[in-house]
């Protein structure tokens, strides 16, 4: 089993959790993060409206799905295609992780493994 | 006595006291957020502290009977308010305890005002010692000054101060100079608010409250009160206004934060001269608010001096330029003396120096308090490293903003 | 002068001045928390601008001393409201600039109102733009026509609008529908309000400044302000308890913001009627608000029009609703006419027309004005695609709601 | 017709009005953040509910022109408030309808009140037919002892409750706990409140309020008046800041939530003496409520009773020292009779007894009401186990206080 | 090392902590999230309290703890019999995901693999 | 590829970016979490101001960052220098956990491997 990892933007949210679950993902977790990536941050102002700085990080939400080995690339795909703003991509697009995952549990009935995602 | 002048000072004094816990929540959304219950507990406790303190002694030591020191201080002839009718005499309009009981609601205002220089690394039991003193040593004598027949106010120098302007923001401000040079910098002042909503609400009630501090101080329900409100109101939004498109030519991009500020700092300017001036000398009084605060707040941020929430910038410069405004704007019909618009130069002489009398006193005597309270052992100005950097309200309080925590 | 009345204005004007920033919560609350500082600043900046254009010709295009056009709009003879005494002549209970002030609230909360049509997409700066101009052309002559002396209150058609049923509510509707029409649908509407409290604490304000809303169009502190307070509560009440009842119905569960909008729209419909009905008119009022507006939030929901916050459902329908049945339920003792329960069936056709007359009024011109200033090259009326993902907050602000990082 | 004290009464109905979505934000920020709207609601629909219920029979009951049981409770005969005249008459100072807005305002927060005891786990619609029926059946008659021409008022046995000591406090405090015992413990009670900014600003505002509750219960704009607002508030900061130095005593830090809850128990003891007393006397009283509600607290956190928002310990504690201090330390140049302090001691027992036979008697009958209630199948006291789990905001209302997630 | 990362009602985490602890666990890390799984999600509603939807992520708590591989088993169990609201279990109990973690570190003293921990 | 999990001091964490940015990550995420750990936690009030207790969970901050292998004790350094308080370390300066990625992809381009980091 492997864990996907996407760090993406907000607005995106809804269109990638459809996206992945068309694509055959049963579960997913996902919070609110702070990013800092190539993306160039955003001009804030930091005191009574006079002065601005740059804040470097940008608001981004991390999903995170565990699923078959099977089923990595075409989750990928989905995550690309529904999260890509425009046809050339924009910076601050988001980016996608993959690591392995030995085990998976199902609370409620002790399942492992498959049968528990 | 008049029911209708005795309705409007219990109103007023309800909208005054409505302030201090709108400036609470306007200071409070300005700090970050592990020190936002302290932030707000500065005022909300002075609102206490004050209370007692003017209670017992400190009306006394501003509108006593006799005077300790001619033209300087009021005596203790009123202490516990003991020998102050309760109920109006013949002929009076209403009854003495209005005046405490609206003068108590300025005085509980005003250290809360300085609060903002020294917010995320003052100690909270310092600065309730520092209130009590404080209080005694500089609000009582100048409010003395200005309106319990010093040497500032009618029967002084004539300076004219209709809601406080000297007594309340150059005051504070002076103060808050002393308090921010004596703290030292804070060690990560942080990038942002952190509720900017906060800032809105409390501006909006400190707005709201103002019409009470401005148009209670014609201290009956007249034509004086009705101008006083209405010029406020001119002011306020003049300035946040002004602020907003200031921030707009020269950032691209109008800061809420920005706006609420300029409103401020226009009630601070009109304070003054809310019985002296008219719509059009409120328009002008506004636009100046809007734009001098505003480069003053640019200016003191490239100083090393690290007056947090801009407490001099807007109360201190804001109330220097509302006390010297009232001489160029006064109207004879209204403030019955001749502005510099009226041709007559004298007044703008008069605001200044009393101005700067108030600004000098202010600024030493606080500097003396603070001085003397962080040598005291056990005492000290300061929280510990550990605590800043821990946030002050869990340090000091024991308390965090918010929890929304599946664990609790 | 009488002081009472005075007193009574005075505390009116700050209660409904105190609405604009209960209004902006009610908004903020409802909207996504990427935008929540630009909801409430779409309100708080409203203050400042038309205070200025107020008391620069608004005043005078409402209430001037004569007419530019016949029973249509006043003229320039107050041109920065000169020439309006700041004293209560001899006979006068109140000096003339309590009208000023009080109108100017008035003038304030009415564009105020129309932002919830486009929020989470409009350009600020264009909003500034747009406010100034619609006061001017759209505002301030339907307040000509109604107490300003044009042909639909006292001195034309003879319409009941104590408080401003037409002028603000179906005024406001009108251009909201206007503004929805012209700006677009969000592009993603979110699926729930970011902050139900603030909803709460929004509509809890507009509630309290309700009273001087109404209790004030009295113009006086006497049985007739007593009585629009009370109809007011118990409209409010009623219209509050009835929709979370049929809430409850439908869905099984009773929500916060449905009873918070149940009490705006029961606020809305009493408002032309506040100075006709007696309590239990009250509870019809409010009775029908509460079930009109619900299944006019539900039904307006399936057109394509994506009026967000409900401005035409709740101020226009409800106002329409309020005028109509202030001709129903208006009582002879208290209205000085007859209304439909007492047998007299005119009141509510001269009621229906004249709201009819506003509502179309304002929506054409306000179509016009918003079709103009989105042609305009730099203006526009909608924010770019990136800005409406991003959040308005940080797009148009600079700003974010509230920060709570550590990195901060 | 006074306008002067028609404009205080005006005033003073709003305020009070103010202090129900104060006492919502209070509690609200005192709960765990899954229960947060449901705990605001709990207050904000009363003033729905309650507003029709005295409309309609509620104000009869307490107030009527007779009394179906003499002594004890009113009569039908101001039903839907038809009878009662809009229009002041000839020699009177105010219409009569001032009485029915005013004392609702009252009739509103007291079931308000109770709340706190049962908060995160109490079946929201019960709720509201429990508030219908405690209304008619508990409030009322205690409204008509004290002041409709009961017992215990000034036609029986001359009891001193200025504002509602008894009648809303004790009142309040006693129904909260048979409340508190018929509905159980919280199964998971948390570890810290979820809002402490919530907490200060409903604290702020039910202070701000309490001016209108105390100042206009001396129903006109008089010396009273202004005697009652002085006495509030000097009460009020004295039991915050003994709240809040006692606390720091025995923990070693200054709780936000401590202070703010010093503030109200003090303005709870005040309320019946704010007619009676004098500074001095209010400083006395306030140092008890501090004091005194202090250690209420801790007492009552050791019982097995789970009054989550220690109603009892602030409200009933609060009240019947409050009601007791009265006699103690009415002054009667103020208050007509001589308290304790004056050498008196039969007006301390009058206290003591009145407030008892109203404790009792509250509690009886609302342990009755909800034990009844209770055993009504669809009814019932307490939610599902899964409910409270889930939080009250999902489970009753479908509503999140806030949501800010990517994916709305 | 392993880690255990456990997604589960935010009205258990006291106990799912404390079952931990004595499990043997020395340190943890949590977080409110938002998951979606097989459960359905709740009615909300999406304006003025006319018409409702369904939210399908609901609020959850991630908990992540990293220990020993000895410890796996008996973590686990002390997790799924402290997460379970029921002895059958109920849909929305959570869900527990291993993996392998190759080095932890203790910034204060720099200490590092089971010495860390 | 690895991914480094860093629990930190939130007052910290411009420091730790800063430090980590200079020792070659070129992203990161973070996001608010509770930790516990042995650290002692927190006095709070409980209630109405007058009893106490102690929070066991204090306010942390936790950092990702994915890079690449030969970066990883470069990385470590710059954090264990950056978050420490003292030169001893005190109790609640934070903990590394170090794991294997397999795959990262940037969603803007595609690109996998070390060139999407
Ligand atoms: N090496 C990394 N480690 C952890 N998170 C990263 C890394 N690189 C990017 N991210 C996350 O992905 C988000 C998007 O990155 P961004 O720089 O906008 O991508 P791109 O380089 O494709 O434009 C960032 O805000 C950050 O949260
Ligand atoms: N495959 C998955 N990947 C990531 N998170 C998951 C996955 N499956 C479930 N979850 C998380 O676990 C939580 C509980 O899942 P749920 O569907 O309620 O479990 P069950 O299927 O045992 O009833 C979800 O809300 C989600 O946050
Ligand atoms: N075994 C662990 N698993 C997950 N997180 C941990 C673990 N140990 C520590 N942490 C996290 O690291 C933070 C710092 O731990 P702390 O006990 O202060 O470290 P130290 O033991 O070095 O003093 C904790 O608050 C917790 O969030």
């Amino acid at each position: 089993m492997i864990r996907i990892d996407a760090v993406i933007r907000p607005e995106r949210v809804n269109l990638v959790l459809d996206a992945m679950s068309e694509a055959g993902c049963t579960g997913f977790t996902y919070s609110n993060v702070s990013g800092r990536g190539t993306q160039e941050g955003v001009e804030v102002f930091t005191g009574r409206g006079s002065s601005t700085a740059n804040r470097v990080s940008l608001p981004k939400v991390l999903i995170t799905t565990v699923t078959e080995k099977s089923k990595q690339q075409k989750v990928i795909d989905s995550i690309i295609s529904s999260a890509k703003t425009s046809e050339s991509g924009d910076i601050g697009d988001g980016k996608i992780f993959i690591s392995e995952i030995t085990e998976v549990i199902r609370v409620r009935t002790g399942e492992t493994g498959n049968k528990a995602i | 006595m008049d029911s209708g002048h005795t309705a409007w000072m219990l109103t007023a004094s309800a909208l005054v006291f409505f302030m201090t816990p709108g400036l609470a929540f306007f200071y409070g959304g300005l700090v970050r957020a592990k020190s936002l219950v302290n932030t707000i507990m500065l005022s909300f406790l002075t609102i206490g502290v004050v209370t007692i303190v003017w209670t017992l002694w400190g009306y006394s030591l501003a509108y006593g009977n006799g005077e300790l020191i001619p033209n300087f201080i009021g005596d203790f002839s009123l202490l516990g308010l003991v020998g102050i009718n309760t109920f109006a005499s013949e002929g009076e309009a209403i009854t003495p305890l209005y005046d405490v009981l609206f003068q108590m609601m300025f005085a509980i205002i005003t250290p809360a005002l300085i609060t903002g220089a020294f917010v995320e690394r003052f100690k909270f039991t310092t600065y309730l010692i520092f209130t009590v003193i404080w209080v005694t040593l500089v609000y009582a004598p100048v409010a003395h000054w200005v309106w319990g027949g010093g040497w500032i106010g009618a029967d002084g120098a004539g300076a004219l101060d209709f809601a406080g302007g000297t007594v309340i923001h150059i005051n504070a401000g002076a103060a808050a100079i002393a308090a921010a040079l004596l703290v030292g910098k804070r060690r990560n002042p942080g990038l942002q608010p952190n509720n900017v909503p906060y800032v809105l609400l409390g501006a909006s009630i400190l707005w709201f409250g103002w019409f009470g501090f401005n148009g209670g101080s014609a201290l009956a329900a007249d034509s004086y009160a009705i101008n006083a409100m209405l010029v406020t109101q001119i002011a306020a939004a003049t300035a946040a206004t002004v602020w907003g498109l200031v921030g707009l030519c020269s950032t691209g991009k109008i800061s809420g934060v920005g706006v609420a500020t300029g409103a401020v700092a226009g009630l601070v300017a009109i304070t003054p001269a809310a019985g002296a001036v008219n719509a059009l000398g409120a328009l002008a009084i506004g636009f100046g608010a809007g734009l001098i605060c505003y480069f003053a707040v640019e200016l003191l941020h490239k100083t090393k001096m690290d007056d947090a929430l801009d407490v001099f910038a807007v109360h201190g410069v804001g109330g220097l330029w509302g006390c010297i405004a009232t001489g160029i704007f006064a109207i004879e019909s209204i403030a019955g003396v001749k502005g510099l618009v009226e041709g007559s130069a004298s007044q703008v002489w008069i605001q200044i120096y009393t101005a700067g009398g108030t600004l000098i006193y202010s600024f030493v005597v606080s500097f003396i308090i603070l001085f003397v309270l962080d040598k005291i052992p056990g005492l000290g100005l300061r929280v510990s490293e550990s605590s800043e950097n821990q946030g002050l309200d869990l340090a000091e309080h024991g308390e965090q903003a918010t929890i929304d925590d599946g664990a609790n």
